[in-house]
């Protein structure tokens, strides 16, 4: 296996008493988008600011080409950031604070210009190179530190929470720009979000943080369709979950009111598991169309939301646990009436057990 | 908020009627005095009789009020320079540094604010007789960092919490030492609180009495000082003159403050 | 934030301990004038050869100690109600009244805090010669009401401008008149600012010296003039008695309110 | 006709130079949940503050029950209202912030004291009664605000953006409590947000808001189906604009590489319009697979985004406009690669013409 790009090995930082972040460990490639996605608390921002050396980690190291960045000062690790807050110099023209880096590092006056003026055409704000950041929306604040962070060419690029301050239209237009930018210049970024759809929409891998540790690493389509664990399946999309139990030599689930769910993959169980917990997505539903299924549920629809896209549900189950499904606006479900008995069924590939 | 309480108009205009009542209550003595002062009666009648700047002639005519004056300024301007510095110092370890204590060292800095300034003036009486300090111009330059103090930490402080210690951040980030930091990036930033810091420091000094009463020797008299003292003598009209002096510095010197807090960047 | 800057320590300490000095310097007089007020000598020797409680004993066995003490609180107290009372309207007239030169008044209620108090002195002392109010209580009252109305009216805008507005919209949609509303929503929601109005209005005035000069009679004296004109005359360790009761009295009231302070409900 | 129970009629509402709401006019059944919608600025803040008496309009009237409001102070119009910040008297009790209107009112002890424990159980928190807000969560003082503004039975309830400074599952859970208790109230509710999904989640009608007028009103089914202008459509769920134009006889849409599209309504078109554009929403794509279509897009697929629910396509049509495509999951779309040309169909009914 070729060394990692970089390396953060076994990470652990307290705080007297308090855990913030614990065994943290993942390698990220050269050019790698990696998203540390999760609740606040969970310690994602801890371990960016491990690596921008903002904070020194109790225990652990972390490894650029394979040397420890621990020991460098963060004004030495050459290393960009984007803060959540908007971090421009007051007193500095957009131009004055892209070329600020440089100006700290001593570079002749021409590739300062060459390079501020590459470094605002990669954001497109050629033409607010004069402005004040006072005189700026939040949007463009941000596209301003992004162009600073990439003016001396860092090898890596830490953004914590860059958008969360933003409304929603304009965090996807800059999510876009992002990607783009990700794309022209092929900086390794590691970013930050509490936001799984801004986290999927950006990343090709996620690590998501719980209570400090990293409950799984992979592509957004592994944690979504493979959640690891009932947290990961909870965190990432909406879900349903309910009780049931193992039974009978082929380990087959019951469901509370006695029915049976074939067909299920059982790998990620602990072997003598009997009372399980079952997830199902809410858009993984369908209307049961009478013929053999297996996976039935039957219930009773309690309210039906029309949210444009598609229509909510909100059925009680046989034995009255509360279900969320979500049907397509074409489907024929869409006519289902409050209080009308339904049944539906699920594909077992869509079912989750743990 | 779009309300506009049209409504509410009755009571809204009796009580704007009395903060602006108010307003005049607080006002009057400044008013009688610059008038007084451009008037022409010796015994201050009111209102004058007639206008004049034959005060002002007076005032500017003589050598001990010019020299008062000097003394004023160059305390004064001493003391602004240090109290900004050493505020300035003082701020950074009290709103970045992490030390036991560090709540009661800022109730600490407040002290000769609240304190009743007679009592500053006897401690430090009691202490510069002993240090033999009464008198110099390095004693009053002492005395007045203790008064002045507490406003230049404050306007600092208030500056440095409102600065973002995430720009810093950047900056180390952006490669600059954390000193270069605080030089190139949150000292332009806060450039509004060290001046206000500055301008209250000269006039906490400048229009201090009490204390420069105690410190003052024949020789080294403060504005307010001779001001003080003549009036115990005499209530001429060139006191008024003096007096509208020193308020039209004093104004002066607070639009500057306030025209500069304006223009920092938001 | 989590930041802990492990690797600023040296500067980090660096400003902790110039805070530290600093805050030292500031307390130093306040501090040697209460050892001084216990110490045995008669001549202020520092430090105290021994301790003693004879200058407490000698100043409260002494009317005019204690009929200025009198004369401090009660004008002090008069001055505590009013301005908060005449603050309160004032307050609500600037933070809500919606009239042209608003600004311009809020700056007018401040001006008696950067005025230099000697003029403050001059004008009064002009202007009570003409009203005959010179030594009079009524006259001690209006001249500290002067001093004491800018804080009370800072703490109260704050207080107000730190109060939203939409509860007290909320209680005129549940049903109160806009009158009712402020008196059972908003006068209770800004009572912490409201006691800190009274209190550095007390504090205002029972310290307050230069105006107080000018106004006093022989009959009428504070206590701060008291100390001024016994220490003209001569520096006993009394001085020190009174001055450490005085700052004793401040500390509990400034206790007392921030107390208050951070009692309120958040 | 019968009488409309609330009516309003004609507002407008000038300061100064500046209009903030203009010709709002909108009458309201008995028991109805009605939400203003619309970009801040637009007015439905203003319409609602006119409404709860807070301002007066320049020109119009208020009629509740056939009788004018404008006349009568806030605090006798008897109505409740759900503030945007949250406004619980910070000096008093949970139980005697919901009894102060009743007290106000100087009601019998006894009445105050049972009217008190029902609210509080219509919120669900009996429990909390002695808590003071400061020791509450902002969800929980949402719901106090919310039984104090019912305790006097108030024939009207206004809601300012109640929910906007809570998070998005904290939100879905009180909306979810607002809908209960408008169903076992039976009161009428006038609602403000900027928040389409909440609107379309709670409400029987929504009026949608735009520069201080109306720009539409109707069911959230009827502004997603039928949107009546462009800017409704572009403002409820996502949606692709682009050009065409009106030919022959038949009033066909051709699109800009010629290709016609048939079979869509012109209802709403102004007869002599040539120039048009053509709305179509992400989600009512689907993937050609070959048979005979009307309507009928040719692009190259740009980006593929997995965002778990669905797979979202970046797509450039044949004549350069960017496209935004949703396909659900289990589609076969979703192996659709970058760069791959595609051809996409949409029924003529999901296709509308402004």
């Amino acid at each position: 296996m070729t060394r990692p790009f970089l390396s953060v090995q076994g990470i652990e930082k307290t705080y007297g008493a308090v855990v913030a972040v614990q065994d943290v460990t993942l390698d990220i490639a050269e050019g790698e988008f990696i998203t540390f996605l999760g609740p606040s608390g969970s310690g994602k921002s801890t371990t960016l600011y491990a690596v921008a050396g903002f904070l020194e980690p109790t225990k652990g190291d972390i490894l650029l080409n394979g040397k420890s960045l621990l020991d460098v000062p963060s004004n030495k690790r050459n290393i960009g950031m984007v803060f959540q807050r908007y971090t421009l110099f007051p007193h500095l023209s957009v131009a004055d604070n892209v070329a600020f880096p440089l100006r700290v590092r001593r570079r002749p006056k021409a590739e300062v210009d060459a390079r501020v003026a590459a470094m605002l055409k990669l954001v497109r704000l050629e033409s607010m190179a004069d402005r004040m950041p006072a005189q700026m929306s939040g949007g463009q604040q941000q596209r301003v530190a992004l162009a600073r962070a990439l003016a001396y060419n860092p090898p890596i690029l830490l953004m914590d929470e860059p958008l969360s301050a933003l409304d929603k239209k304009l965090r996807e237009e800059i999510q876009f720009e992002i990607k783009r930018i990700h794309n022209e210049t092929g900086v390794t970024i590691m970013y930050v979000t509490h936001d799984q759809e801004e986290a999927l929409r950006l990343s090709d891998r996620i690590a998501l943080f719980n209570a400090g540790r990293i409950e799984q690493i992979g592509t957004g389509h592994d944690l979504y369709e493979k959640p690891a664990s009932r947290f990961v399946a909870g965190f990432i999309g909406n879900s349903n979950f309910f009780e049931g139990t193992l039974s009978g030599a082929d380990r087959s689930i019951r469901l509370p009111d006695g029915t049976a769910i074939r067909g299920v993959s059982l790998d990620r169980l602990a072997p003598a598991k009997e009372d399980v917990a079952i997830m199902i997505r809410p858009d993984h539903f369908r209307l049961h169309d009478g013929s053999e299924a297996a996976a039935m549920l039957r219930g009773t629809v309690t309210d039906t939301t029309y949210l444009g896209e598609y229509t909510q549900l909100a059925v009680t189950t046989s034995w009255g646990a509360p279900l969320s499904v979500r049907l397509p606006q074409h489907d024929p479900a869409v006519s289902v009436q409050k209080g009308q008995p339904i049944t539906l069924t699920c594909a077992p590939s869509n079912v989750r057990v743990f | 908020m779009l309300l506009d309480f049209d409504r509410l108009g009755a009571l809204r205009a009796v009580l704007s009627g009395i903060a602006v009542l108010v307003g005049a209550f607080l006002l009057l003595p400044v008013i009688v005095i610059v008038l007084l002062s451009f008037g022409s009666s010796r015994y201050l009648q009111f209102p004058p009789p007639s206008w004049t700047l034959h005060w002002y002639t007076d005032l500017f005519n003589d050598p001990d009020w010019l020299a008062s004056f000097a003394t004023s300024a160059e305390i004064a301007i001493v003391v602004a320079i240090v109290a900004t510095l050493l505020g300035l110092m003082a701020s950074f370890g009290l709103t970045r540094g992490r030390f036991r204590g560090r709540e009661t060292l800022r109730a600490v800095f407040m002290t000769p604010m609240v304190m009743p300034v007679v009592v500053f003036a006897v401690a430090l009486y009691a202490l510069f007789l002993r240090l033999q300090l009464n008198g110099t111009f390095i004693g009053f330059v002492i005395a007045h960092l203790v008064i002045a103090l507490p406003f230049a930490i404050i306007s600092i402080c208030n500056a440095l919490e409102g600065f973002d210690k995430s720009i810093e951040d950047a900056a180390v980030l952006c490669g600059a030492s954390p000193l270069e930091a605080k030089l190139r990036v949150t000292l332009p930033a806060i450039k509004a609180g060290l001046f206000g810091a500055a301008i209250f420091s000269f006039l906490a000094s400048w229009d201090e009495v009490v204390v420069a009463i105690f410190m003052s020797s024949p020789d080294l008299q403060t504005l307010p000082v001779r001001i003080f003292s003549t009036l115990q003598q005499d209530l001429s009209p060139v006191i008024a003159a003096v007096s509208t002096v020193l308020v039209a510095l004093t104004v002066l010197l607070m639009v500057i403050a306030a025209f500069f807090r304006r223009g920092k960047p938001a």
